[in-house]
């Protein structure tokens, strides 16, 4: 009697694992569902634009039978309809097309350009993360002291200070004055194309090479367009942690922490939080993804070739096969860590499962 | 012989319109027994035993001319002395125990956490002793508790993984804050059958803590009705119902019984006297302020 | 709870009729419920140090014409990239030899003008998105949020691109371009909150006086999704004012020679090694703003959210 | 089960109202979830109330009581069997005319009020609602029915105290004037000082208005206090219907109620 | 402190903007940076020298021709015992290849070659190889400057007809393999380009006017002029060469770095819509170029970069003239739009979003102003401004125009040229088109001057043309191009080019 309310509970948390499946099929599809709309809105963006995509690939000086030549090899005498479905089944095979811009296939292209954003963005967002919740948590303990507004500013300095005016004095202070770190670009001209890619991150290829000196060298060149990008992410984390800190400190199970005569580290660190992890993930992979994306200014003043610059340029110089092509790689990538962060949050929160 | 002796505590928060004055000069002092404390929500219950456990956060301030435990004054202990006093000598069961426990923490871990806090032993005794005080709460399925979260327990459940957790410690004195509202009649009784023999045997202090004044009055050796923050009247708990206090009167009038069926129950007339009465008022209240504890 | 004292002794003037404790009309219970929340926000310090920069700088953009010393459109090539505090421009000149401190004053209007309305538009948008995915549910939920996602998942400049691409350049389109960028985040975070508002008793109880999803959504779930959205804005706010600086290079923000401080930054980035200020005045001055508008919005938090009346 | 066979006892024990029944509920059948995750909170529940009764809903916690007046109010959808309002069978949606006769009461009063309306607000949303006319008067008229002066009137939930939100939760199920409150646990928030105002209010609306009750409480005491009859609830299931009087008297044919009864008689100090 | 930095002796590293290279096929490659790998990379018939690029083209692959009567056939010979980087010997066949490919490909830049009559079915007859000489029939006589001067441009190169053929796809004639790999004879040979990172080119021991001092170039795609300053005082670089006016001034007083200026072909202009009902009267034309302020521009926010020069033809050019007539004068400008009768107005100006011409555009804003017009200025991406330009919707244009081969006809004949003026026509390849200007009997003189095979004469025809232009047109040609690029002091014998060419890698010393 006294237990039948210990066994409803019993009963809901056996019934877990068959959900898992539901759930499992249930994220699959909705991948599906976002990836498609997705690609239906970057054809669609295709077509909008007031750009004719037949003479960016046969030259404004192109006779009248060139370009009729093209317009129909490309299909667009077709259906709406029928040219998205070969869009479809193009981008399906991993074909985008070629870039009018650099004449490659786009997807060699951005087999190029999304590692280094991804290394770039990686190393970011661990900076990131690795200062900024510490000192969202600190602003959230020490609420409204110095410390905190310390913490406000400095946050909301990388957040409203341009990027590239960061960039520039960074690149001035510590490459040009001090010569702390290396200067633009992956690596030091003398390592070009010396590692084979494997990766394309230069840091991985280097270590997997053995390669110590040019792995040394990517370091110096990678801190510190990398500490820009993670101060950037930093304002944002740091400013959600202390929110989320704040709101598990005043609750009741903190004082129950206390009551047990725990340590305050103990009470801020295992407790409040354990408590704030699962919002930390779904934050942390939003501003991981945001940097993915690519921070265009940051790569240009670097000159690192990524997918932010890539796309941009693309944009600037109307190539739209790599504008959609690098569109669809990072929404690709957007969805998928979103689902990691869920995946994070059911394995996290005992309350998901 | 007196365990604990609280002398003319008081609780204030600031807010937008003055001062707020939550506990107003309390006095009263524990010894090997069980003592009950009633009064209507809001009068300042919870916050008394708070405030002997220093647990009032900023902005809230706590004064008192001494509390003394075992004759060492806690309010002159240093913030990390007095988490030694916390959980080992003094330990408080929560009121809510939906929001008191760790929502992503195992249950276990919580309890094993209170009881390494103070006992130096291993991990593995420290969990056997785990299960065996759930046991002895009357969780029948204790190692499955054990490594459940708390969204898993039911309330009844939830307020006894509360009980044996600050049990586990072995305090010298338990403040039980409503410890059995969620409790079906019958864990009721055997989690009160715990409690009676904790202090009857190892003579721990128990401050209880209750709506409920038939239980109470029962169940205690001794009552303070609190009032508007302040203590109005203690007596025995056996002589409850000849209390003279009439805002203890009208408690017990307002209850329906089942035995006793009424067309209209007493209404409690609040009268404005009660508010200040015999015991001192808060402006001399010489205690030491602290600014801010925890 | 303490006793309600119903026999307040009766004061009179505007401050007691509008800290009475029993308001007679519905106008002296909302002017009340504004003031004490005015009490309550003065308290915050910070958020009032916000209020004033805010206040501040809306008065500087009104009288833009009476406070700045020289025409922000006058060019003087002779004259160009004078430093800081050089006679007559305190805050240097650019590349065109205009005035950089009269620039920004009247910059101001264009920053207040783009902030303000992607203000009304995006987290509008997202709130409207948000609660209807939130409360509604089911297939609804689900085709809502998959199109957030959709957004959401697009690089912002291509989306904005694409937009402006289809109605024409001009700073409201780039304003609607940003908005339309911006709006996915804000129906996340109302969508989480109206879940867990719509299965509390005080919706099910509106919903037993028969009141359909749209008197419920507006009326009673919006005002409770405000306090974190504000959170939200205030923190974008610097980012909203970039990004139309971003759009600017891709010429869809505001055209030249409007002194719009975005476009003041690109401008003052070729000179940023030899002519530092040029690009960094524009700068802190959106860094100021957007403090402000962190700093009121904390505040507006803390007076919003409805925890923190518990009691 | 015996509650079927209780099902005319209860209808006969009340000889004084008006004819017909407020609420048939007959093998009432409700869960919640689906496949592997459905909990069946209610299971074939059958029972009678006539016009002008006080019926109360007793058990433990868990047991169905408050699923029974969601799914009555159309606040829970999947259920299955019959259910009669004022000789209406009701089908899955619930109409406005629906409303106008009956009107629930929450358990906690302080989540049962929007946190930024006034009482105000409240009491006239829901009288627009029902197309009420003279709202302004109406609001007074409800506030002094539930014994708030008119000084409550532009409050907000934060500025009352636990009875007085519950006061204002009353007054708003009472605005469209319906014949049938249900009450889930009104006072169980409560302390017992403010229990007694509330329980008298109920009574005397009750008696003011020929109103229907249907309560669901855990406190015996309370539902022998305001109820004539009662159903003891467990896991689902309804396991007896009695009368007030023989509750008191200790007199049960089922054991989880003798159970309930005896326990509910005080700690006994061993 | 850390030691200096510096590239290897043997190495040439520049940083430059390279995201425009499309190809390294020279009968694709129609941008900046593509030729100038291509003019180090590739042999042509005949070349630019650097160390005198004024002396006109000379013998490099040809040893020399011969023109026949009518004048419509040139023959030359091909000279002995030049090398492909492969080590295949460079023969008349291959040259034969070479021009033959670029006309069947007809990527964009054959016009320079199909202008002259090839086309895919004549090509047979027209360009063919015997024994070791090749010969060309033109469709009609034309200068032989003219055709001499075209075969220079990037789509004269000669490639290494095996080594193509063997990387065939699909009929491609080796355009897909060209791409991003070289079959050529010149100085370097492309090791690896990544678009918008990096070219590197490595030294052809072979060349035949000696093996280059710089083992190895490596052009570096930095987009910011204050990085490459930054990499340039670090001695990370050698050159820099999108160094703007400003940091020039910041690096004028390094002493361990030098300014190399050099005139280059490319123009800024302004133009105005011969649709718009007020700017298709000549006075007000006349009056928009009395309202720009060369001098004050070229002072400022130009400083260094570019001369005043308002002619279409690009200083060093054959017919080129320095005439300048036009200058900052409000005054007349009023005086002229009275006469013209046209009171306040509006247009609309195009700018693409490149910082100097948005300036450029605003001071024409402000001077534009005193004279009561209003001038809106849109800003947008190359190809939106580009587009609109095209379709002849913007009312004025603040343009650049590079010449595409080094003869005086690729200017004339798209500013000066334009024979069917309706919207039908779609010869949006031509400026004037883009204008709607029809410029007349200006444009039959631009059609005689190519055939003129006397030099002078053509050179005076030029003159003729562009001093009646200058009063008609509705261009207004503000500035020529000096390239300023920074290099360490070591860096000598750099050539980019001038205006007529590329630059070459392969003089140069450290
Ligand atoms: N942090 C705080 N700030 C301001 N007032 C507070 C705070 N905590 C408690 N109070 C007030 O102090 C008074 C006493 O609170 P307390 O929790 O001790 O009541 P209680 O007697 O335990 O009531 P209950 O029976 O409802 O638990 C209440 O009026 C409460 O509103
Ligand atoms: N929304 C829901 N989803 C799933 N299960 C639910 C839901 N609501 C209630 N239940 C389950 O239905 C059963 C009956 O719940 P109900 O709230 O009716 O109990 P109750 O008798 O009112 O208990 P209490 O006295 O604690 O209020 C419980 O086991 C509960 O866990
Ligand atoms: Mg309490
Ligand atoms: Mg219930």
């Amino acid at each position: 009697m006294v237990n039948s309310a210990d066994a409803v509970v019993s009963n809901t948390s056996m019934s877990g694992t068959s959900s898992l499946l539901f759930r499992v099929l249930k994220t699959i599809g909705s991948i599906a569902i976002t990836m498609l709309g997705l690609l239906l809105v970057t054809f669609i963006i295709g077509r909008v634009m007031p750009i004719d995509p037949v003479i960016s690939i046969v030259g404004e000086r192109a006779t009248k039978e060139v370009y009729d030549a093209a317009y129909l090899e490309m299909g667009l005498d077709k259906p709406v309809l029928v040219q998205f479905l070969y869009y479809l089944s193009d981008v399906l095979r991993g074909d985008f097309g070629i870039s009018y811009l650099n004449g490659a296939p786009v997807a060699e292209d951005i087999r190029r350009v999304f590692p280094a954003t991804l290394e770039l963005a990686t190393i970011g967002t661990l900076i990131g993360v690795i200062v900024g919740v510490p000192l969202g948590i600190v602003a959230a303990v020490k609420r409204d002291t110095w410390i905190d507004q310390v913490a406000r500013v400095v946050a909301l300095v990388g957040y409203s200070m341009p990027i590239f005016w960061l960039g520039l004095i960074g690149l001035l202070v510590f490459y040009g004055i001090l010569g702390w770190v290396g200067g633009p670009g992956r690596v030091g001209i003398f390592y070009v194309d010396v590692v084979p890619s494997v990766t394309g991150m230069i840091l991985i290829d280097s270590a997997l090479d053995g390669q110590w000196d040019i792995f040394r060298d990517a370091i110096s060149h990678i801190i510190l367009p990398a500490s820009i990008l993670g101060y950037y992410s930093l304002a944002y984390i740091s400013r959600m942690t202390r929110s989320f800190m704040l709101e598990q400190l005043n609750a009741e199970y903190i004082t129950t922490a206390r009551v047990k005569g725990l340590s305050e580290w103990a009470v801020v660190w295992r407790h409040a939080f354990g408590n704030i992890k699962v919002q930390l993930i779904t934050v942390i992979a939003l501003s991981y993804a945001g940097l993915l994306e690519g921070s265009v200014l940051t790569e240009i003043i670097f000159s690192w070739p990524g997918i932010g610059s890539y796309i941009t340029t693309a944009l600037l110089s109307a190539d739209m096969n790599a504008v959609l092509g690098g569109t669809v790689v990072v929404g690709l990538v957007f969805v998928c860590l979103n689902v990691l962060s869920d995946l994070l949050y059911s394995f996290y929160d005992p309350r998901a499962k | 012989m007196t365990l604990l002796d609280v002398e003319n505590l008081c609780v204030k928060f600031p807010t937008r319109s003055g001062v707020f004055d939550a506990v107003r000069g309390v006095s009263f002092s524990l010894g090997r027994e069980r003592l009950g404390i009633v009064g209507e929500s809001g009068s300042g219950k919870s916050l008394t035993g708070r405030a002997i456990l220093r647990l009032i956060r900023h902005p809230g301030v706590v004064t008192a001319n001494h509390i003394s435990l075992e004759g060492e004054n806690l309010l002159q202990l240093s913030e990390r002395q007095m988490r030694k006093v916390r959980g080992q000598r003094i330990s408080m069961v929560m009121q809510d125990p939906k929001f008191s426990l760790n929502p992503v923490m195992r249950v276990g871990e919580q309890i094993v956490e209170a009881c390494l806090q103070h006992e130096k032993i291993s991990r593995n005794a420290a969990k056997l002793k785990a299960i065996e005080m759930l046991e002895a709460v009357s969780i029948r399925d204790s190692e499955r508790v054990f490594n459940a979260y708390p969204h898993e327990m039911s309330g009844g459940m939830g307020q006894r993984i509360m009980i044996a957790m600050m049990l586990i410690p072995n305090p010298q004195i338990l403040i039980a804050d409503e410890p059995t509202s969620a409790l079906d009649v019958s864990v009721q009784t055997q989690v009160l059958g715990i409690m009676d023999k904790l202090v009857r045997e190892r003579g721990m202090g128990l401050i209880f803590i209750s709506h409920d004044l038939n239980l109470v009055s029962a169940f205690c050796d001794r009552v303070l009705i609190m009032y508007g923050g302040r203590v109005v009247e203690t007596c025995q708990a056996d002589k409850l119902y000849e209390a003279k206090h009439p805002y203890t009167q009208g408690l017990l009038n307002s209850m329906p019984r089942l035995d006793t069926p009424v067309k209209r129950l007493q209404v409690l007339k609040r009268d404005a006297s009660w508010m200040d009465g015999d015991i001192a008022s808060d402006s001399d209240a010489s205690g030491k302020a602290i600014g801010r504890s925890v | 709870m303490n006793q309600e004292n119903i026999l307040q002794p009766h004061r009179t003037g505007l401050r007691s009729w509008l800290t009475a404790d029993v308001p007679t009309s519905r106008a002296q219970a909302r002017a009340s419920a504004w003031y004490h929340g005015w009490l309550e926000f003065k308290t915050n310090r910070l958020a009032l140090l916000g209020l004033c920069i805010l206040i501040a700088l809306v008065l500087i953009a009104i009288f833009a014409p009476l406070l700045s010393p020289h025409d922000p459109l006058a060019q003087q090539l002779s004259n160009r990239l004078q430093p800081l505090g050089s006679p007559g421009h305190i805050l240097g000149t650019d590349s065109l030899g205009r005035d950089i401190l009269s620039r920004m004053i009247y910059g101001s209007r264009i920053t207040f003008y783009i902030v303000g309305l992607v203000v009304l538009i995006a987290p509008v948008a997202g709130l409207l998105v948000g609660t209807v995915a939130g409360y509604v549910g089911g297939w609804a939920d689900t085709i809502l949020m998959r199109i957030t996602d959709i957004f959401l998942a697009f690089p912002r400049l291509v989306l904005a691109l694409a937009f402006v691409a289809a109605l024409g350049a001009g700073i409201e389109n780039a304003v609607l371009a940003i908005a339309l960028t911006a709006w996915p985040p804000y129906a996340r975070i109302a969508r989480a909150e109206t879940l867990t508002i719509r299965s509390s008793d005080y919706i099910s109880a509106v919903k037993l006086q028969g009141a359909g999803a749209f008197r419920i959504i507006t009326r009673h779930i919006w005002p409770l999704c405000i306090a974190s959205l504000i959170v939200r804005i205030t923190l974008d706010m610097a980012g909203i004012i970039l990004a139309a600086a971003g759009l600017g290079f891709l010429g869809l923000g505001a055209r030249p020679p409007s002194p719009e401080w975005g476009a003041m930054i690109a401008e003052g980035r070729r000179f940023i090694l030899d002519h530092w200020w040029v690009a960094t005045m524009p700068g802190l001055a959106i860094f100021t703003v957007s403090l402000a508008f962190n700093l009121l919005g904390d505040g507006l938090r803390d007076l919003l959210d409805p925890k923190s009346h518990g009691k | 089960m015996s509650a079927n066979s209780n099902r005319h006892t209860a209808s006969n024990a009340d000889p004084g109202s008006q004819s017909g029944n407020a609420i048939e509920i007959a093998d009432l059948s409700v869960w919640f979830g689906h496949g592997a995750d459905r909990v069946d909170a209610v299971k074939s529940a059958s029972f009678v109330l006539p016009r002008g009764a006080s019926f109360g809903l007793v058990g433990e916690s868990g047991s169905g009581k408050s699923t029974i007046l969601r799914a009555l109010t159309g606040l829970v959808k999947s259920w299955q069997g019959t259910m009669l309002v004022n000789g209406e069978t009701l089908g899955r949606k619930r109409g406005k005319d629906f409303y106008r006769q009956v009107q629930m009461v929450f358990q906690d009063p302080y989540a049962s009020l929007h946190p930024r309306h006034s009482v105000d607000q409240v009491l006239s949303e829901t009288l627009s609602l029902h197309k009420f006319g003279d709202i302004n008067d109406r609001v007074e008229k409800l506030l002094t029915d539930v014994g708030l002066g008119p000084q409550y009137r532009f409050r907000y939930p934060h500025q009352l105290s636990g009875g007085q939100r519950q006061r204002v939760a009353i007054a708003r199920a009472l605005a469209p004037s319906p014949s049938i409150l249900l009450l889930d646990e009104p006072t169980s928030a409560l302390d017992v000082s403010v229990q007694a105002e509330i329980l008298n209010l109920l009574t005397d609306l009750r008696e003011e208005q020929n109103l229907t009750y249907l309560m669901v409480s855990h406190n015996l005491a309370v539902v022998g206090h305001l109820c004539e009859q009662i159903a003891v609830m467990q896991n689902g299931e309804i396991v007896e219907i009695l009368p007030v009087e023989d509750m008191r008297q200790l007199k049960s044919s089922h054991h989880y109620t003798q159970h309930l009864l005896e326990a509910s008689m005080g700690y006994k100090s061993t | 402190q850390q030691v200096q930095a510096a590239t290897p002796k043997d190495m040439l590293v520049i940083a430059s903007r390279i995201d425009d290279i499309t190809t390294f096929d020279p009968a694709q490659s129609f941008e900046f940076s593509g030729s100038d790998v291509i003019r180090n990379v590739y042999g042509r018939l005949v070349n630019f020298n650097p160390a005198d690029l004024d002396a006109g083209y000379e013998p490099e692959l040809a040893d020399s021709w011969t023109v026949s009567e009518d004048g419509k056939t040139i023959t030359f010979t091909i000279s002995e015992g030049k090398k492909f980087h492969s080590g295949n010997p460079v023969t008349a066949e291959d040259v034969e290849f070479s021009l033959r490919r670029a006309v069947l490909l007809e990527k964009t830049p054959s016009f320079i070659l199909t202008q002259f009559g090839f086309n895919k079915d004549n090509v047979e007859q027209t360009i063919k190889a015997d024994g070791n000489t090749v010969s060309i029939v033109t469709d009609k006589k034309y200068a032989t400057s003219f055709v001499l001067n075209c075969l220079t441009a990037t789509i004269g190169a000669i490639v290494d007809k095996k080594t193509v053929m063997a990387n065939e796809v699909d009929g491609d004639m080796g355009n897909e393999w060209l791409r991003t790999n070289s079959a050529g004879s010149g100085a370097y040979k492309v090791v690896s380009w990544k678009a918008n990172e990096s070219v590197t080119l490595q030294a052809n021991e072979d060349f035949h006017l000696g093996a280059p001092a710089m083992k190895r170039v490596i052009v570096r795609h930095i987009q910011e002029s204050a990085t490459q300053r930054l990499l340039l005082t670090k001695g990370d670089i050698d050159i820099a060469r999108n160094l703007n006016p400003e940091d020039i001034a910041g690096i004028s007083d390094n002493g361990d770095l030098k300014i190399h200026d050099e005139l280059r072909g490319r123009l800024m202009y302004l133009s105005f819509n011969q649709k718009h009902p007020i700017l298709s009267k000549p006075k007000v034309v006349e009056a928009m170029k009395y309202l720009i302020d060369y001098q004050g521009m070229q002072d400022s926010f130009l400083k260094g970069q570019y001369t005043i020069h308002q002619n279409f033809l690009p200083a060093t050019y054959l017919g080129a003239i320095d005439d300048k007539p036009y200058s900052l004068n409000i005054a007349k400008a009023k005086e002229l739009l009275a006469e013209a009768g046209v009171g306040e107005f509006e247009i609309e100006a195009g700018v693409r979003e490149a910082q100097e011409r948005i300036e450029i555009a605003q001071t024409m804003q402000n001077n534009l102003a005193q004279v009561g017009i209003t001038l809106k200025i849109t800003v947008g991406t190359a190809k939106q401004i580009l587009t609109r330009y095209r379709a002849r919707e913007l009312d004025m244009y603040v343009g650049a125009w590079g010449p595409d081969y080094p003869d005086p006809q690729t200017n004339a004949g798209t500013f000066a040229f334009n024979p069917d003026n309706s919207d039908e026509a779609k010869a949006t390849g031509l400026l004037a088109y883009r204008n709607a200007w029809s410029p007349g009997a200006l444009g039959e003189k631009t059609s005689l001057a190519v055939t003129e095979g006397d030099v002078d004469k053509r050179r005076q025809m030029y003159e003729e043309i562009q001093r009646e232009f200058l009063q008609v047109a509705p261009f207004a040609i503000m500035f020529q191009k000096i390239e300023q690029a920074g290099m360490a002091k070591s860096v000598s014998n750099l050539v980019l080019g001038g205006a007529i060419t590329a630059a070459s890698y392969w003089p140069v010393t450290k």
